[in-house]
Protein backbone atom coordinates (compact mmCIF):
# COMPACT_ATOMS: atom_id res chain seq x y z
CA UNK A 1 0.00 0.00 0.00
CA UNK A 2 0.89 3.81 -1.02
CA UNK A 3 0.01 6.78 0.53
CA UNK A 4 1.32 10.11 0.02
CA UNK A 5 -0.73 12.72 2.54
CA UNK A 6 -1.12 16.26 4.41
CA UNK A 7 -2.53 14.05 7.26
CA UNK A 8 -0.77 12.70 10.34
CA UNK A 9 0.97 9.45 9.61
CA UNK A 10 -0.43 7.02 12.57
CA UNK A 11 1.97 4.37 13.20
CA UNK A 12 -0.61 1.56 14.53
CA UNK A 13 -3.13 1.46 11.51
CA UNK A 14 -0.38 1.70 9.16
CA UNK A 15 1.19 -1.27 10.74
CA UNK A 16 -1.94 -3.08 10.69
CA UNK A 17 -2.20 -2.72 6.59
CA UNK A 18 0.85 -4.57 6.70
CA UNK A 19 0.08 -7.39 9.21
CA UNK A 20 -1.17 -11.07 8.82
CA UNK A 21 -1.97 -14.06 10.03
CA UNK A 22 1.21 -16.10 8.33
CA UNK A 23 3.40 -13.42 9.03
CA UNK A 24 5.74 -13.56 12.38
CA UNK A 25 7.55 -10.14 11.94
CA UNK A 26 6.89 -7.70 11.23
CA UNK A 27 9.80 -4.18 11.04
CA UNK A 28 8.98 -0.60 10.47
CA UNK A 29 10.90 2.87 9.79
CA UNK A 30 10.07 6.07 10.89
CA UNK A 31 11.38 9.22 10.11
CA UNK A 32 10.88 11.91 12.60
CA UNK A 33 12.15 15.49 11.66
CA UNK A 34 14.69 16.47 14.11
CA UNK A 35 15.16 19.77 16.62
CA UNK A 36 18.20 20.73 14.78
CA UNK A 37 20.31 20.53 11.77
CA UNK A 38 24.21 20.96 12.25
CA UNK A 39 23.39 23.09 15.10
CA UNK A 40 20.53 25.73 14.06
CA UNK A 41 17.10 25.36 15.46
CA UNK A 42 14.41 24.10 13.14
CA UNK A 43 11.33 25.91 13.59
CA UNK A 44 9.26 23.31 10.99
CA UNK A 45 9.36 21.34 7.68
CA UNK A 46 7.81 21.23 4.70
CA UNK A 47 7.99 18.21 2.18
CA UNK A 48 7.44 18.71 -1.45
CA UNK A 49 6.77 15.63 -3.53
CA UNK A 50 6.48 15.28 -7.68
CA UNK A 51 3.46 13.32 -7.12
CA UNK A 52 2.56 11.02 -9.68
CA UNK A 53 6.45 10.51 -10.34
CA UNK A 54 6.63 9.52 -6.33
CA UNK A 55 3.58 7.19 -6.85
CA UNK A 56 5.45 5.24 -9.83
CA UNK A 57 8.90 4.52 -7.95
CA UNK A 58 7.29 3.39 -5.04
CA UNK A 59 5.85 1.24 -6.94
CA UNK A 60 8.61 0.11 -8.51
CA UNK A 61 10.08 -0.78 -5.17
CA UNK A 62 7.34 -2.36 -3.51
CA UNK A 63 7.91 -4.45 -7.03
CA UNK A 64 11.73 -4.95 -6.43
CA UNK A 65 11.03 -6.62 -2.68
CA UNK A 66 8.38 -9.05 -3.91
CA UNK A 67 11.06 -10.00 -6.24
CA UNK A 68 13.79 -10.54 -4.13
CA UNK A 69 12.01 -11.80 -1.21
CA UNK A 70 8.66 -12.83 -2.01
CA UNK A 71 7.54 -10.45 0.19
CA UNK A 72 4.00 -8.35 -0.27
CA UNK A 73 2.52 -7.30 2.46
CA UNK A 74 4.52 -3.61 2.64
CA UNK A 75 2.85 -0.30 3.61
CA UNK A 76 4.53 2.81 2.65
CA UNK A 77 3.11 6.35 3.19
CA UNK A 78 5.25 9.64 3.54
CA UNK A 79 3.83 12.89 4.65
CA UNK A 80 3.76 15.92 2.61
CA UNK A 81 3.12 19.60 3.41
CA UNK A 82 3.82 21.58 6.84
CA UNK A 83 5.57 19.40 9.37
CA UNK A 84 6.28 20.67 13.49
CA UNK A 85 9.59 19.25 14.65
CA UNK A 86 9.46 15.77 16.18
CA UNK A 87 6.31 14.88 13.67
CA UNK A 88 6.71 11.64 11.48
CA UNK A 89 7.61 12.57 7.95
CA UNK A 90 8.13 8.60 6.50
CA UNK A 91 6.42 5.04 7.40
CA UNK A 92 7.62 2.20 6.21
CA UNK A 93 6.16 -1.13 7.48
CA UNK A 94 7.16 -4.75 6.17
CA UNK A 95 5.77 -8.22 7.07
CA UNK A 96 7.12 -11.03 6.75
CA UNK A 97 6.95 -14.97 7.96
CA UNK A 98 10.26 -14.42 9.86
CA UNK A 99 12.72 -11.64 10.98
CA UNK A 100 15.35 -11.84 8.27
CA UNK A 101 13.49 -10.69 5.22
CA UNK A 102 11.36 -8.38 7.11
CA UNK A 103 14.33 -6.62 8.33
CA UNK A 104 16.11 -6.35 4.58
CA UNK A 105 13.30 -5.85 2.67
CA UNK A 106 12.36 -2.37 5.56
CA UNK A 107 16.29 -1.59 4.77
CA UNK A 108 16.33 -1.98 1.00
CA UNK A 109 12.48 0.03 0.92
CA UNK A 110 14.13 2.81 2.83
CA UNK A 111 17.32 3.13 0.97
CA UNK A 112 15.59 2.92 -2.12
CA UNK A 113 13.01 6.01 -1.49
CA UNK A 114 16.40 7.69 -0.34
CA UNK A 115 17.79 7.24 -3.82
CA UNK A 116 15.00 7.54 -5.93
CA UNK A 117 12.01 9.14 -4.43
CA UNK A 118 11.82 12.48 -5.78
CA UNK A 119 10.56 14.09 -2.10
CA UNK A 120 12.16 17.34 -0.96
CA UNK A 121 12.03 18.83 2.37
CA UNK A 122 12.29 22.20 3.33
CA UNK A 123 14.17 23.13 6.90
CA UNK A 124 13.12 26.86 8.07
CA UNK A 125 15.07 28.35 10.42
CA UNK A 126 14.55 31.38 12.27
CA UNK A 127 16.99 33.09 9.69
CA UNK A 128 15.99 31.32 6.46
CA UNK A 129 15.72 28.02 5.25
CA UNK A 130 17.60 25.27 3.14
CA UNK A 131 16.60 22.68 0.32
CA UNK A 132 17.45 18.86 1.64
CA UNK A 133 16.91 15.91 -0.26
CA UNK A 134 15.84 13.45 2.85
CA UNK A 135 14.40 13.65 6.42
CA UNK A 136 17.47 12.23 6.87
CA UNK A 137 19.88 13.94 5.51
CA UNK A 138 20.95 16.63 7.38
CA UNK A 139 23.07 18.01 4.89
CA UNK A 140 22.46 21.06 2.97
CA UNK A 141 22.41 20.37 -0.71
CA UNK A 142 21.18 23.23 -1.79
CA UNK A 143 23.95 26.29 -2.54
CA UNK A 144 23.23 29.24 -0.44
CA UNK A 145 23.18 31.82 -2.91
CA UNK A 146 21.95 34.96 -2.40
CA UNK A 147 18.08 33.84 -3.48
CA UNK A 148 18.00 30.67 -1.49
CA UNK A 149 17.24 32.46 1.61
CA UNK A 150 14.64 33.50 4.01
CA UNK A 151 11.42 32.17 2.62
CA UNK B 1 8.45 22.06 -30.02
CA UNK B 2 7.13 22.36 -26.98
CA UNK B 3 7.65 20.25 -23.62
CA UNK B 4 6.34 21.46 -19.99
CA UNK B 5 8.71 21.70 -17.42
CA UNK B 6 8.26 20.57 -13.95
CA UNK B 7 10.27 22.44 -10.96
CA UNK B 8 10.38 21.89 -7.23
CA UNK B 9 11.68 22.56 -4.05
CA UNK B 10 14.83 25.00 -4.64
CA UNK B 11 13.96 25.54 -8.29
CA UNK B 12 10.54 26.15 -7.65
CA UNK B 13 11.46 28.98 -5.52
CA UNK B 14 14.35 30.21 -7.67
CA UNK B 15 11.93 30.49 -10.82
CA UNK B 16 9.09 31.28 -8.70
CA UNK B 17 7.16 29.10 -10.64
CA UNK B 18 6.30 25.52 -10.71
CA UNK B 19 6.24 24.13 -14.24
CA UNK B 20 7.37 26.47 -17.68
CA UNK B 21 6.98 26.00 -21.23
CA UNK B 22 9.99 25.91 -22.85
CA UNK B 23 9.92 25.95 -27.06
CA UNK B 24 12.74 23.51 -28.04
CA UNK B 25 14.40 22.89 -31.86
CA UNK B 26 11.87 19.79 -33.30
CA UNK B 27 15.26 17.76 -32.44
CA UNK B 28 16.63 18.37 -29.01
CA UNK B 29 18.14 16.17 -26.15
CA UNK B 30 17.63 16.70 -22.83
CA UNK B 31 20.93 18.67 -22.27
CA UNK B 32 19.94 20.91 -25.28
CA UNK B 33 16.83 22.02 -22.81
CA UNK B 34 18.86 22.47 -19.68
CA UNK B 35 21.10 25.15 -21.62
CA UNK B 36 18.30 26.45 -22.71
CA UNK B 37 16.69 27.21 -19.70
CA UNK B 38 20.04 28.16 -17.88
CA UNK B 39 19.90 31.18 -20.71
CA UNK B 40 16.60 31.99 -19.40
CA UNK B 41 17.29 31.74 -15.83
CA UNK B 42 21.13 32.05 -15.09
CA UNK B 43 20.32 31.53 -11.50
CA UNK B 44 19.97 27.97 -12.44
CA UNK B 45 23.78 27.46 -14.22
CA UNK B 46 25.23 26.69 -10.32
CA UNK B 47 22.27 24.10 -9.86
CA UNK B 48 22.37 22.25 -12.82
CA UNK B 49 25.87 20.07 -12.78
CA UNK B 50 23.83 18.28 -10.11
CA UNK B 51 20.51 18.01 -11.45
CA UNK B 52 19.00 14.97 -12.25
CA UNK B 53 15.75 15.25 -14.86
CA UNK B 54 12.92 12.38 -15.53
CA UNK B 55 11.12 12.85 -19.04
CA UNK B 56 7.19 11.47 -18.37
CA UNK B 57 8.21 10.64 -15.03
CA UNK B 58 11.45 8.43 -15.86
CA UNK B 59 14.74 9.44 -15.02
CA UNK B 60 16.36 10.22 -18.46
CA UNK B 61 20.23 11.06 -19.61
CA UNK B 62 21.37 14.20 -20.79
CA UNK B 63 21.91 13.00 -24.46
CA UNK B 64 18.02 11.32 -24.79
CA UNK B 65 15.65 12.91 -27.14
CA UNK B 66 13.07 14.85 -26.00
CA UNK B 67 9.44 14.74 -28.18
CA UNK B 68 6.96 17.14 -28.36
CA UNK B 69 4.17 17.67 -25.32
CA UNK B 70 6.69 15.44 -23.12
CA UNK B 71 6.79 16.00 -19.31
CA UNK B 72 10.00 17.12 -18.10
CA UNK B 73 10.75 17.52 -14.29
CA UNK B 74 14.05 19.29 -12.95
CA UNK B 75 14.94 16.91 -9.53
CA UNK B 76 17.17 18.28 -7.30
CA UNK B 77 19.32 16.26 -5.94
CA UNK B 78 16.94 13.91 -3.24
CA UNK B 79 19.39 12.55 -0.90
CA UNK B 80 22.79 14.50 1.35
CA UNK B 81 24.97 11.83 1.97
CA UNK B 82 25.75 11.29 5.70
CA UNK B 83 22.89 8.71 6.53
CA UNK C 1 13.20 0.74 28.63
CA UNK C 2 11.79 -2.72 29.67
CA UNK C 3 8.08 -3.78 29.85
CA UNK C 4 7.30 -7.57 30.58
CA UNK C 5 3.36 -7.64 30.87
CA UNK C 6 0.26 -9.64 30.73
CA UNK C 7 -1.63 -6.60 28.59
CA UNK C 8 -1.84 -5.78 24.60
CA UNK C 9 1.32 -3.98 23.42
CA UNK C 10 0.42 -0.79 21.95
CA UNK C 11 2.94 0.09 19.35
CA UNK C 12 2.13 3.49 19.49
CA UNK C 13 2.22 3.99 22.95
CA UNK C 14 5.60 2.38 23.26
CA UNK C 15 7.46 3.76 20.32
CA UNK C 16 6.70 6.82 21.64
CA UNK C 17 8.93 6.16 24.29
CA UNK C 18 11.91 5.56 22.39
CA UNK C 19 11.09 8.88 20.17
CA UNK C 20 13.30 12.25 21.05
CA UNK C 21 13.54 15.23 19.15
CA UNK C 22 16.91 15.01 18.06
CA UNK C 23 16.48 11.22 16.50
CA UNK C 24 15.81 11.21 13.02
CA UNK C 25 14.78 7.73 12.79
CA UNK C 26 13.13 4.52 14.73
CA UNK C 27 12.88 1.24 13.87
CA UNK C 28 11.05 -1.00 15.49
CA UNK C 29 10.52 -4.89 15.39
CA UNK C 30 6.96 -6.48 16.04
CA UNK C 31 6.78 -10.30 16.37
CA UNK C 32 3.53 -11.74 15.99
CA UNK C 33 1.89 -14.60 16.10
CA UNK C 34 1.31 -17.05 13.55
CA UNK C 35 -1.87 -18.91 12.66
CA UNK C 36 0.21 -22.26 11.75
CA UNK C 37 3.23 -24.13 12.51
CA UNK C 38 4.41 -26.66 9.58
CA UNK C 39 0.27 -26.78 8.56
CA UNK C 40 -0.92 -26.82 11.52
CA UNK C 41 -3.34 -24.59 13.07
CA UNK C 42 -2.42 -22.73 16.06
CA UNK C 43 -5.24 -22.66 18.53
CA UNK C 44 -3.96 -19.46 20.74
CA UNK C 45 -0.26 -19.59 22.42
CA UNK C 46 1.05 -19.13 26.05
CA UNK C 47 4.18 -17.18 26.68
CA UNK C 48 6.27 -18.03 29.95
CA UNK C 49 9.07 -16.07 31.32
CA UNK C 50 11.54 -16.56 33.80
CA UNK C 51 11.06 -12.60 35.03
CA UNK C 52 13.97 -11.75 37.03
CA UNK C 53 16.64 -13.13 34.46
CA UNK C 54 14.36 -12.06 31.77
CA UNK C 55 15.19 -8.36 32.98
CA UNK C 56 18.81 -8.78 34.15
CA UNK C 57 19.55 -10.29 30.25
CA UNK C 58 17.34 -7.38 28.93
CA UNK C 59 19.13 -4.29 30.63
CA UNK C 60 22.78 -6.27 29.50
CA UNK C 61 21.49 -6.11 25.68
CA UNK C 62 20.52 -2.44 26.14
CA UNK C 63 24.10 -2.21 27.83
CA UNK C 64 25.19 -3.17 24.77
CA UNK C 65 23.93 -1.18 22.17
CA UNK C 66 25.10 1.56 24.66
CA UNK C 67 28.37 0.95 23.94
CA UNK C 68 28.11 0.20 20.36
CA UNK C 69 26.16 2.56 18.86
CA UNK C 70 25.95 5.08 22.07
CA UNK C 71 22.04 4.63 21.41
CA UNK C 72 20.09 5.02 24.54
CA UNK C 73 16.68 5.29 23.35
CA UNK C 74 15.57 2.26 23.17
CA UNK C 75 12.26 -0.26 24.18
CA UNK C 76 12.04 -3.38 24.49
CA UNK C 77 8.45 -5.00 26.04
CA UNK C 78 7.09 -8.60 25.80
CA UNK C 79 3.80 -9.92 26.62
CA UNK C 80 3.44 -12.89 28.81
CA UNK C 81 0.39 -15.37 29.12
CA UNK C 82 -2.15 -16.51 26.80
CA UNK C 83 -1.96 -13.73 23.05
CA UNK C 84 -4.77 -15.31 20.74
CA UNK C 85 -3.28 -15.94 16.95
CA UNK C 86 -2.12 -12.81 15.21
CA UNK C 87 -1.51 -10.38 18.43
CA UNK C 88 1.84 -9.28 19.12
CA UNK C 89 3.81 -10.79 21.45
CA UNK C 90 7.27 -8.84 21.72
CA UNK C 91 8.10 -4.94 20.16
CA UNK C 92 11.37 -3.56 20.07
CA UNK C 93 12.01 0.01 19.40
CA UNK C 94 15.28 1.91 18.89
CA UNK C 95 15.89 5.44 18.24
CA UNK C 96 18.80 7.03 16.58
CA UNK C 97 19.41 9.96 14.93
CA UNK C 98 20.41 8.44 11.58
CA UNK C 99 18.78 5.22 10.28
CA UNK C 100 21.67 3.27 9.65
CA UNK C 101 22.38 2.86 13.74
CA UNK C 102 19.01 2.26 13.99
CA UNK C 103 18.46 -0.53 11.58
CA UNK C 104 21.78 -2.01 12.82
CA UNK C 105 20.79 -2.06 16.68
CA UNK C 106 17.30 -3.04 16.46
CA UNK C 107 18.30 -6.40 14.47
CA UNK C 108 20.99 -6.93 17.01
CA UNK C 109 18.38 -6.61 20.23
CA UNK C 110 16.04 -8.91 18.48
CA UNK C 111 18.67 -11.53 17.33
CA UNK C 112 20.42 -11.45 21.23
CA UNK C 113 16.87 -11.31 22.69
CA UNK C 114 16.20 -15.06 20.56
CA UNK C 115 19.81 -16.06 22.08
CA UNK C 116 19.49 -15.42 25.56
CA UNK C 117 16.54 -14.33 27.03
CA UNK C 118 14.54 -17.15 28.87
CA UNK C 119 11.22 -16.64 27.50
CA UNK C 120 9.28 -19.79 26.20
CA UNK C 121 6.06 -20.12 23.53
CA UNK C 122 3.57 -22.92 24.00
CA UNK C 123 1.86 -22.99 20.60
CA UNK C 124 -2.18 -24.89 21.48
CA UNK C 125 -3.39 -27.54 18.85
CA UNK C 126 -6.83 -28.57 18.52
CA UNK C 127 -4.60 -32.17 19.50
CA UNK C 128 -1.87 -31.27 21.67
CA UNK C 129 0.75 -28.64 22.28
CA UNK C 130 4.04 -27.74 21.73
CA UNK C 131 6.65 -25.30 23.35
CA UNK C 132 9.21 -23.80 21.01
CA UNK C 133 11.61 -21.09 22.09
CA UNK C 134 10.58 -17.69 20.35
CA UNK C 135 7.89 -16.36 18.63
CA UNK C 136 9.22 -16.83 15.15
CA UNK C 137 11.15 -20.52 15.65
CA UNK C 138 8.07 -22.25 14.21
CA UNK C 139 10.79 -25.56 15.02
CA UNK C 140 9.52 -28.11 17.65
CA UNK C 141 12.70 -27.55 20.21
CA UNK C 142 10.58 -30.45 22.67
CA UNK C 143 10.44 -33.74 22.10
CA UNK C 144 7.32 -35.38 21.72
CA UNK C 145 7.14 -37.97 24.34
CA UNK C 146 4.03 -39.58 25.54
CA UNK C 147 3.62 -37.06 28.53
CA UNK C 148 4.23 -33.93 26.38
CA UNK C 149 0.59 -33.86 24.74
CA UNK C 150 -2.69 -32.07 24.96
CA UNK C 151 -1.81 -29.72 28.18
CA UNK D 1 23.43 -28.25 50.97
CA UNK D 2 20.22 -27.45 49.63
CA UNK D 3 19.40 -25.42 46.81
CA UNK D 4 16.06 -24.84 44.56
CA UNK D 5 15.79 -25.63 41.07
CA UNK D 6 13.31 -23.57 38.84
CA UNK D 7 12.16 -25.37 35.99
CA UNK D 8 9.99 -23.44 32.82
CA UNK D 9 7.81 -24.55 29.34
CA UNK D 10 8.48 -28.22 29.00
CA UNK D 11 10.13 -28.75 32.04
CA UNK D 12 7.62 -27.49 34.46
CA UNK D 13 5.05 -29.44 32.69
CA UNK D 14 6.62 -32.43 32.89
CA UNK D 15 7.53 -32.44 36.34
CA UNK D 16 4.19 -30.52 37.38
CA UNK D 17 5.71 -28.29 39.03
CA UNK D 18 7.55 -24.76 38.85
CA UNK D 19 10.05 -25.34 41.07
CA UNK D 20 11.71 -28.71 43.15
CA UNK D 21 14.22 -28.28 46.11
CA UNK D 22 17.06 -30.64 46.03
CA UNK D 23 19.73 -31.82 48.46
CA UNK D 24 23.26 -32.27 47.40
CA UNK D 25 26.64 -33.23 48.76
CA UNK D 26 28.45 -30.04 50.40
CA UNK D 27 30.90 -29.71 46.98
CA UNK D 28 28.63 -30.61 44.19
CA UNK D 29 28.50 -29.65 40.61
CA UNK D 30 26.07 -28.19 38.02
CA UNK D 31 26.68 -31.59 35.95
CA UNK D 32 25.87 -33.18 39.50
CA UNK D 33 22.89 -31.82 39.92
CA UNK D 34 21.41 -32.34 36.81
CA UNK D 35 22.13 -36.42 37.34
CA UNK D 36 20.08 -36.11 40.93
CA UNK D 37 17.66 -34.42 38.99
CA UNK D 38 17.50 -36.97 36.29
CA UNK D 39 17.48 -40.03 38.44
CA UNK D 40 14.65 -38.68 40.54
CA UNK D 41 12.69 -37.66 37.32
CA UNK D 42 13.76 -40.04 34.40
CA UNK D 43 11.68 -38.74 32.02
CA UNK D 44 14.21 -35.21 32.11
CA UNK D 45 16.89 -38.04 30.77
CA UNK D 46 16.37 -37.01 27.38
CA UNK D 47 16.07 -33.25 27.95
CA UNK D 48 18.86 -32.48 29.55
CA UNK D 49 21.60 -32.48 26.97
CA UNK D 50 20.19 -29.76 25.61
CA UNK D 51 19.69 -27.81 28.71
CA UNK D 52 20.56 -24.76 29.64
CA UNK D 53 21.29 -23.82 33.09
CA UNK D 54 21.29 -20.53 34.93
CA UNK D 55 22.11 -20.04 38.73
CA UNK D 56 21.84 -17.23 39.93
CA UNK D 57 20.22 -15.67 37.12
CA UNK D 58 23.39 -16.07 35.04
CA UNK D 59 24.01 -18.89 32.60
CA UNK D 60 26.75 -21.36 33.95
CA UNK D 61 28.66 -24.34 33.17
CA UNK D 62 28.15 -27.68 33.76
CA UNK D 63 31.60 -28.16 35.92
CA UNK D 64 30.66 -24.83 37.96
CA UNK D 65 30.28 -25.09 41.29
CA UNK D 66 26.95 -24.62 43.22
CA UNK D 67 27.01 -23.52 47.06
CA UNK D 68 23.81 -23.26 49.63
CA UNK D 69 20.96 -21.54 48.51
CA UNK D 70 22.23 -20.99 45.29
CA UNK D 71 19.02 -19.90 42.94
CA UNK D 72 19.70 -22.56 39.43
CA UNK D 73 17.13 -22.99 36.62
CA UNK D 74 16.82 -25.09 33.97
CA UNK D 75 16.76 -23.28 30.78
CA UNK D 76 15.09 -25.28 28.07
CA UNK D 77 16.34 -24.43 24.51
CA UNK D 78 15.46 -20.94 23.99
CA UNK D 79 15.23 -20.50 20.06
CA UNK D 80 14.46 -22.91 17.26
CA UNK D 81 16.84 -22.94 13.91
CA UNK D 82 14.27 -21.57 11.61
CA UNK D 83 14.45 -17.87 11.77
Amino acid sequence: MILITHERLELEALTAQARGPSNGAVVTFLGTTRDRTEGRRVLYLEYEAYGPMVDNKLQEILGEIRERWGITDAVVAHRIGRLEVGEVSLVVAVAAPHRKEAFAACTYIVDRIKETVPIWKKEVFEDGHVWVGSEEAGVTTSDSGPDAGSG
Amino acid sequence: MKVRVHLFALYRERLGCGQVEVELPAVASVEALLQSLVETYPSLARLVPNTMVAVNQEYAGRSDALHEGDEVALIPPVSGGRL
